[in-house]
C-alpha cells in the first residue's frame, strides 16, 4: 500500500511536470484525476463545513440562517426555465451586500491607513543634536512622498497627461515599475524552493537517490 | 419589474451594509451576510457540481474528443463524494472530521490531491525562469526600471550579490547589492504599492456606488 | 526517427530509470553523491553550456522557452547530488544558535516546537533536521511539539531521518528517555501560556497515546523552568513572535528559532534585543547551520539548488537582452 | 542604568510603573481605613503554595458606540505579576449575571490589564472580579458595583469617517449627475481598454475562440463583480462580431452570474439565440485543479485573446505564461498588488489596479458612468493635498516646533484615524 502511493504520487507529479514539454494524454489523466477529486473534495467540504456546520447546527438558534437557505433555493430556480429569472434575486442580494462591504473596508484600509502611514516627517531634530536623521533618511521619506503623490498622478483618469501633469505622471509610473521589478524579483526565490521540495521528493523520498 | 426588482434590492442592501458600519446595532450584518453567503454558496454548488457532471457526461455520451478522460474525471468525483459523504474509514465514524487522518477521504488527499496541487504550484519555478527571459528587456524606460529593480532584488539574495559589491567601503554600504536591494524594497517600493492601493480603494468605491445605484447594471438585467 | 518514437523512448528511458533506482532503493543502493571533481564539471558544462546559448543568441539564434525549463530543471536537480558545497559565509545569529546548543551539558532537555506544514518543508525540514542531529551528537534530550497540526508529523519525518545515520543509530537513543513527540495541542498562544505552568495539562498524553507521567522523560519536566533550551520551528502564526513574547519574555525560556525566508527578517527584532539566542532564516539560514555544525546535508544542498536556480534566472535575463540588443531594439521581440 | 532599560523596552517600563501605583493605591486605601488583609487571609497551610497579590483598582464601564453588547474591565496587574520567574499564571474573570452565582468567563494572560466582555445582553447587570492565579491556587479581588450594558445608536467615533464617505461620494455622484445633463467630460486613453475591440477583432478574423477568466474568487470578491461588468461589454462586442467566447470558472456562484451576464450582452446584441449555457463552465474550487484545467484548454482550444481579469494569486503567472506561449493576445488586469508584476512580464496589456475598476464605465462610452471616474479624480486630489498638507505640517512641527503645524497634523492624525 505505502508502495502504491508513493507510485501514484510520483506517477501524477511527473504527469504534470510533462505539460513542460508540451499537452499529452499523462497530463490529460493528471488533470482529469484532478479536477475530478479535487471537485468532489470542495463540494464535501462545503458540505460538512458550510450546510451542516454553518445551516443545519445552527439554526435552532438562528433563525435567521432560513433566509440565506430560502436565497440559495432560490438560486437552484435556474434550473426551472420558467422563473428562472427569480435566481437574479439572489444575486441581486450578494452583489449589493459585496458592494457595500468593500467599499467601507476599502475607504478605511486602503485608502485612509496608506494616507496616514505617508504623513511622516522628512527629517526631525533630535533634542540636542540638530538633525538626527542622516541623509539618506531624508532621501528615503522623500522618496516615499514624491512617488506615492506622483503615483497618484498617474491613476488621474480626467486630465491628459501633458506638461507638468505629464511629467509628474511618468515619473509616477517609474515608480510602479520598481515596484512591479522588486516584487517580481522577491518571489522568484520562495518559487524556487517549492520546486526543490518536488525534486526532492521524486529523487529522494521516491527513488531513495539522494539523502 | 423584472428588472426593477433585483435593482432594488441591491441598493438596499448596499445601503444598509454601508449604513451599519457607523450604527452599532447593526453592526453583526457583515457577519449574518457572510454565513448567508457561504449558504448560497453551498446551493449554488448543486449547480455547479451538476454542470460538471452534465458536461462529462455528454462528453462520454456523444464521444467527444478525449471523452475516454472524462470517465476519469466522473470517477474521480464520486469517489471523492462518497468517501466523504459517507466518511468511509473514518476511524470515529460518522461524528468525526470528515478529514480525520486514516480516513479515505484523508488518505486520497495526501496521496492524490496534494502531490498534484503541489506540483502545479511549482510550475512557477520554470515559468519565472522563462517570464524573466522573454519579458525582462530593456526595451524602453519603464521596462529598464523594472529589470534593473528585478535584477538588484535578485542579485541581493545570492550570495553573487554580496561578493560582487563587497569591497565597497561601509562609509557608502548602501551601494552593496543587498543593502540596496533592502533600501529599494523599503523606499521606491514602498511609494509605488502605496498609490497603487489608494488608487485601488477610490476604485472600489466608485465601482461600488456606481453597482448600488443601479449605474452599472450589465450583470443583471442587462443595459436595455 | 519520428518525433512520436523519441517521445516514447524518453517515457521508456524514464520509466526504466525509476524502476532500476526504486529497486535500487528496496535493495538498499544507498544515496548517490557526486565526486568534487564530478560536481566541477558538471558545473563547468552547464556554465558553457549558457556561454553556447549566449553565443547562439549573438548569431541570431533564439532558444525557445523548453530550453528554458531545461535549465532550470537541471538547476535544481543536479545540486541535489554534489558533495561540492559553495563557500558559506556564516552569520553571527547561526554560530550563536549553534554555540548555545553545544555549550549545553549533556542530558539537557531542549524543546523542539514544529509550527509549520508540508508546504514550507523545503525550508524548515533540514533545520529540523539538523537541530536534532546535533542535540543527539552532544547527547541532549530532545522533546518535540507542535503548534501547528501537521508540526509532529514533520517532527517524525525529521527523527526517522537523523536515525538513518549510523553514528546517531550506535548511540541507541530510546523513544521516551531520550527523546519524546508530545504531539500537536489546539489554542495557539494560549498553549503556549499553559505550559508556563504545567506541560501536562496541555499534553496529557504524547502523540503516540502514552500518558505524560508515564514517560521517563518528561516526567518530571513540569514547565518552562525544566527545560534548557528551546528552538522553534515556524512558518507564521502561531510561531516565533508568539514563542518570544510568552516563553521568553514571561518565562525567561532561552530560545533560538528557524524561519522561513519571508519572515525571517521581521525577526531580527528579537534577535538584536536578545530575546533570540540566534536564528536560522530560510534555505540559506539551513545550510549556515549546517557548516558550523560539520557536515553537509539537505540545508546545504537546497540552498546550492536554489542559488543555481537564481543564477540560471539571472543567465537568461542577461541573454534575453542581449538577444534584445542584438536585434537592434528595432522589433518587438517575442522569444518563442 | 534601569532608565534606558525601561525606555527601550515598554513593557518592562509597565512592570516597573505598576507597582509603584500598587504601593501608591494600598497606601491610600489603607489610609482610608479600608483595610487590605486579603493577603493575609490566602496563606495556605501547603508549604509549597505560592501566594500572590489580587489585582488593585478594578473598574468596569459600558463599552462605548457598541449595540450594547460589551462592557469593558480595567485593573491594575497584581504586584507579583513580574516579567521573569512571576509566580502569577495568569488571571481568571468572573461574573455574576443578575445577582447569581459567580461563573468564571475568561482565563488571561499575566500582564493583561483589561477585558472586554463581550457576552452581555441589555437587560441584565453584571458584577465582576477578577482573580489572581498562582500555581496553587486563585486570590480574587473586590466585586465591581453592578452595571447594565447600554447601546447606542450611532458611532461616533467614526465621525471623520463618515465625512470622508461623504465627500468622495458625493463627488462621484455629482459627476454622474453633471454628465447625465450632458456636459462633456474628458477621460484619458486606457491602453489595454482601446485594445479590446482589436482582440476581438482578430479572435473573429482568426476563426478561434475569446477565453475570459474572471480570477478564482468568488462573488463575495469585488474584483469578481468588476470582471463580470467588464465581461457585459466584452460579451457584448463578442455577440456583434460573431466571435466565441469560452469561460471556465472556479466558482459555482460566478458561474451562474456570468451566464446571466452573457446571455443579457446576447439579448441586447439581438441575437438570444445564439446563447449557450455551454459558454461558461464551472471545473473545480480547487485552486491549482483550476489552473491545470484552464492550462489544458488553452493549449487545447488555442483561444486567439484571453482576458485574465480579477482575483489572482499565484496561479497568474502559470495562466499568464501559458497563454502566452500559445500566441495569444492577453488582456489582464487585478488589484492585487503581488500579482501584477507577473501579468505586466507576460500579458500584452495590463490592468493595474484602479484601472480594472475603471474599466467597464470607460468601455461603456456613457457619460453617467465616465462622470464617476471623474469623482474618483476627485478623491485622488484629497488623498495627495493630505500627503502633502501632512507632511509638510509634521516636518515644520517635528523639525522646528511651528506650533499650528503641530495642531495641523493632529488633526489629520484625527480624522485620518477614524476609521
Amino acid at each position: 500500500m505505502e508502495h502504491f502511493a508513493l507510485w501514484l504520487s510520483a506517477f501524477l507529479t511527473l504527469g504534470i511536470l510533462s505539460f513542460l514539454y508540451k499537452d499529452n494524454p499523462w497530463y490529460k489523466l493528471s488533470e482529469a484525476i484532478f479536477v475530478g477529486i479535487s471537485a468532489g473534495f470542495w463540494v464535501v467540504t462545503l458540505f460538512w463545513d458550510n450546510l451542516v456546520g454553518k445551516f443545519w447546527d445552527g439554526w435552532q438558534d438562528e433563525p435567521m440562517l432560513f433566509v440565506g437557505a430560502a436565497l440559495g433555493f432560490l438560486m437552484l430556480l435556474r434550473l426551472v426555465p420558467k422563473i428562472g429569472w427569480i435566481s437574479r434575486w439572489p444575486l441581486a442580494f450578494i452583489v449589493g451586500a459585496t458592494s457595500g462591504l468593500w467599499l467601507m473596508n476599502y475607504l478605511a484600509s486602503n485608502i485612509m491607513v496608506q494616507v496616514m502611514a505617508t504623513i511622516q516627517p522628512l527629517f526631525s531634530t533630535g533634542y540636542a543634536s540638530g538633525f538626527d536623521a542622516g541623509w539618506g533618511a531624508i532621501i528615503s521619506s522623500l522618496v516615499i512622498v514624491v512617488g506615492t503623490f506622483t503615483g497618484l498622478v498617474y491613476f488621474f483618469f480626467s486630465k491628459e497627461h501633458k506638461g507638468a501633469f505629464g511629467g509628474a505622471a511618468r515619473v509616477g509610473i517609474f515608480f510602479i515599475m520598481i515596484t512591479f521589478g522588486a516584487s517580481f524579483g522577491y518571489t522568484v526565490m520562495s518559487r524556487m524552493s517549492l520546486l526543490i521540495g518536488r525534486m526532492d521528493f521524486l529523487l529522494g523520498d521516491w527513488l531513495g537517490m539522494i539523502g | 419589474m423584472r428588472q426593477q426588482i433585483p435593482l432594488l434590492i441591491t441598493f438596499i442592501v448596499g445601503t444598509l451594509l454601508i449604513v451599519s458600519v457607523f450604527i452599532p446595532p447593526f453592526g453583526d450584518l457583515e457577519t449574518t451576510f457572510n454565513i448567508w453567503f457561504d449558504i448560497i454558496a453551498v446551493f449554488a454548488f448543486f449547480l455547479g457540481g451538476g454542470n460538471l457532471l452534465r458536461v462529462h457526461i455528454n462528453k462520454l455520451r456523444k464521444r467527444k474528443r478525449d471523452w475516454g478522460f472524462s470517465i476519469v474525471t466522473i470517477l474521480g468525483f464520486s469517489v471523492m463524494l462518497i468517501a466523504g459523504l459517507f466518511k468511509i474509514g473514518n476511524p470515529g465514524d460518522i461524528a468525526s472530521a470528515v478529514d480525520a487522518p486514516g480516513s479515505l477521504f484523508y488518505d486520497i488527499f495526501n496521496s492524490v490531491q496534494y502531490p498534484l496541487s503541489a506540483t502545479m504550484y511549482s510550475l512557477l519555478a520554470f515559468f519565472v525562469a522563462s517570464a524573466s527571459y522573454r519579458a525582462f528587456r530593456a526595451k524602453n524606460r519603464e521596462a529598464t526600471l523594472l529589470l534593473i529593480a528585478a535584477f538588484i532584488i535578485l542579485l541581493g539574495r545570492t550570495p553573487f550579490g554580496v561578493m560582487l559589491t563587497g569591497w565597497i567601503p561601509d562609509s557608502t554600504s548602501l551601494l552593496q547589492i543587498p543593502n540596496l536591494a533592502i533600501w529599494i524594497m523599503n523606499s521606491p517600493n514602498l511609494a509605488g504599492q502605496r498609490a497603487i492601493m489608494i488608487g485601488i480603494g477610490l476604485g472600489v468605491i466608485s465601482m461600488s456606488l456606481r453597482l448600488i445605484l443601479g449605474i452599472e447594471r450589465s450583470y443583471l438585467g442587462g443595459d436595455k | 526517427m519520428s518525433t512520436r518514437a523519441k517521445e516514447l523512448i524518453a517515457l521508456g528511458a524514464i520509466t526504466l530509470f525509476a524502476l532500476v533506482f526504486y529497486f535500487g532503493k528496496i535493495w538498499g543502493w544507498g544515496t548517490f553523491e557526486f565526486p568534487t571533481w564530478l560536481s566541477m564539471v558538471v558545473i563547468v558544462l552547464i556554465g558553457l553550456s549558457l556561454l553556447w546559448v549566449l553565443i547562439l543568441t549573438l548569431k541570431g539564434q533564439l532558444i525557445e522557452r523548453r530550453v528554458v525549463f531545461i535549465y532550470v530543471a537541471f538547476a535544481v536537480a543536479l545540486p541535489l547530488f554534489m558533495s561540492f558545497s559553495q563557500k558559506i559565509t556564516i552569520s553571527p545569529e547561526v554560530y550563536q544558535l549553534h554555540n548555545a546548543l553545544t555549550e549545553l551539558p549533556a542530558g539537557s532537555k531542549v524543546l523542539i516546537s514544529f509550527d509549520y506544514d508540508p508546504p514550507s518543508a523545503p525550508e524548515l525540514q533540514p533545520m529540523a533536521e539538523s537541530i536534532i542531529r546535533v542535540c543527539f551528537e552532544k547527547d541532549l534530550k530532545v522533546i518535540v511539539m507542535g503548534l501547528w497540526p501537521q508540526g509532529p508529523q514533520q517532527a517524525n519525518l525529521a527523527l526517522e531521518k537523523v536515525f538513518e545515520d549510523s553514528a546517531i543509530l550506535a548511540k541507541n537513543l530510546q523513544y521516551g528517555r531520550d527523546y519524546v513527540n508530545l504531539g500537536f495541542q489546539t489554542g495557539n498562544e494560549f498553549v503556549i501560556q499553559r505550559m508556563g505552568s504545567s506541560f501536562e495539562s496541555m499534553f496529557p498524553s504524547d502523540y503516540e497515546g502514552t500518558p505524560y507521567r508515564e514517560i521517563p522523560l518528561v516526567r518530571n519536566v513540569r514547565n518552562f523552568s525544566n527545560v534548557d533550551f528551546s528552538v522553534n520551528l515556524s512558518a507564521g502564526f502561531p510561531g516565533t513572535v508568539e514563542w518570544v513574547q510568552i516563553a521568553v519574555d514571561r518565562y525567561g525560556l532561552l530560545m533560538g528559532a528557524g524561519n522561513t525566508a519571508v519572515q525571517a527578517p521581521v525577526m531580527y527584532a528579537y534577535l538584536n534585543a536578545g530575546q533570540l539566542e540566534g536564528l536560522l532564516g530560510g534555505m540559506s539560514g539551513a545550510a549556515e547551520f549546517e557548516a558550523v555544525a560539520g557536515y553537509r546535508a539537505k540545508g546545504t544542498k537546497f540552498m546550492l539548488s536554489q542559488s543555481f536556480a537564481h543564477v540560471v534566472v539571472i543567465a537568461f535575463i542577461i541573454i534575453g537582452n542581449v538577444a534584445f540588443f542584438r536585434s537592434g531594439r528595432k522589433s518587438k521581440l517575442k522569444g518563442k | 542604568m534601569s532608565l534606558p532599560l525601561a525606555a527601550t523596552h515598554p513593557r518592562l517600563s509597565v512592570h516597573l510603573f505598576f507597582p509603584i501605583i500598587v504601593i501608591v493605591l494600598t497606601t491610600c486605601s489603607s489610609a482610608f481605613g479600608q483595610s487590605d488583609t486579603q493577603l493575609d487571609t490566602t496563606v495556605v497551610d501547603d508549604t509549597v503554595s505560592i501566594a500572590a497579590a489580587p489585582v488593585t483598582t478594578l473598574l468596569v464601564e459600558d463599552g462605548k458606540y457598541d449595540d450594547g453588547d460589551s462592557l469593558r474591565l480595567f485593573w491594575v496587574p497584581s504586584i507579583d505579576d513580574q516579567l521573569i520567574d512571576s509566580k502569577v499564571t495568569g488571571y481568571r474573570v468572573y461574573r455574576l449575571v443578575n445577582d447569581g452565582a459567580a461563573e468564571p468567563i475568561v482565563d488571561l494572560l499575566p500582564g493583561v490589564g483589561n477585558y472586554t466582555d463581550k457576552n452581555v445582553e441589555l437587560d441584565s447587570s453584571y458584577v465582576y472580579y477578577v482573580a489572581t492565579l498562582t500555581e496553587s491556587g486563585e486570590y480574587p479581588s473586590i466585586h465591581t458595583e453592578s452595571i447594565s450594558p447600554q447601546r447606542e445608536w450611532i458611532n461616533f467615533r467614526r465621525g471623520y469617517l463618515f465625512i470622508i464617505m461623504m465627500i468622495i461620494s458625493a463627488a462621484i455622484i455629482f459627476y454622474v449627475e453633471t454628465a447625465k445633463r450632458g456636459k462633456k467630460l474628458f477621460v484619458r486613453k486606457i491602453a489595454g481598454l482601446e485594445a479590446i475591440d482589436e482582440a476581438v477583432g482578430r479572435a473573429t478574423e482568426m476563426g478561434r475562440p475569446v477565453l475570459f477568466i474572471p480570477g478564482i474568487s468568488d462573488m463575495d470578491d469585488v474584483q469578481t463583480l468588476a470582471a463580470l461588468t467588464i465581461l457585459g461589454r466584452v460579451s457584448r462586442t463578442i455577440a456583434d462580431y460573431d466571435s466565441k467566447i469560452f469561460m471556465p470558472v472556479s466558482r459555482s456562484l460566478v458561474m451562474t452570474a456570468a451566464r446571466e451576464t452573457i446571455k443579457t450582452s446576447y439579448q441586447a446584441a439581438g441575437r438570444p439565440d445564439a446563447y449557450n449555457d455551454d459558454m461558461v463552465n464551472y471545473v473545480t474550487d480547487e485552486q491549482f485543479g483550476y489552473v491545470a484545467a484552464v492550462d489544458g484548454l488553452m493549449v487545447r482550444e488555442k483561444p486567439a485573446t484571453v482576458f485574465l481579469l480579477g482575483a489572482f494569486f499565484a496561479e497568474s503567472l502559470i495562466l499568464a505564461e501559458t497563454g502566452n506561449s500559445i500566441g495569444a493576445i492577453q488582456i489582464a488586469g487585478t488589484a492585487r498588488p503581488a500579482q501584477l508584476p507577473f501579468f505586466i512580464a507576460a500579458c500584452d496589456f495590463t490592468l493595474i489596479g484602479e484601472e480594472l475598476f475603471a474599466a467597464s464605465a470607460y468601455l461603456s462610452g456613457e457619460p453617467r458612468m465616465l462622470g464617476s471616474l471623474k469623482g474618483q479624480d476627485v478623491g485622488k486630489a484629497i488623498a495627495m493635498i493630505t500627503i502633502l498638507l501632512g507632511v509638510v505640517a509634521v516636518t515644520l512641527s517635528e523639525a522646528w516646533g511651528v506650533g499650528i503645524m503641530t495642531d495641523l497634523h493632529a488633526w489629520l492624525v484625527k480624522v485620518f484615524s477614524s476609521s
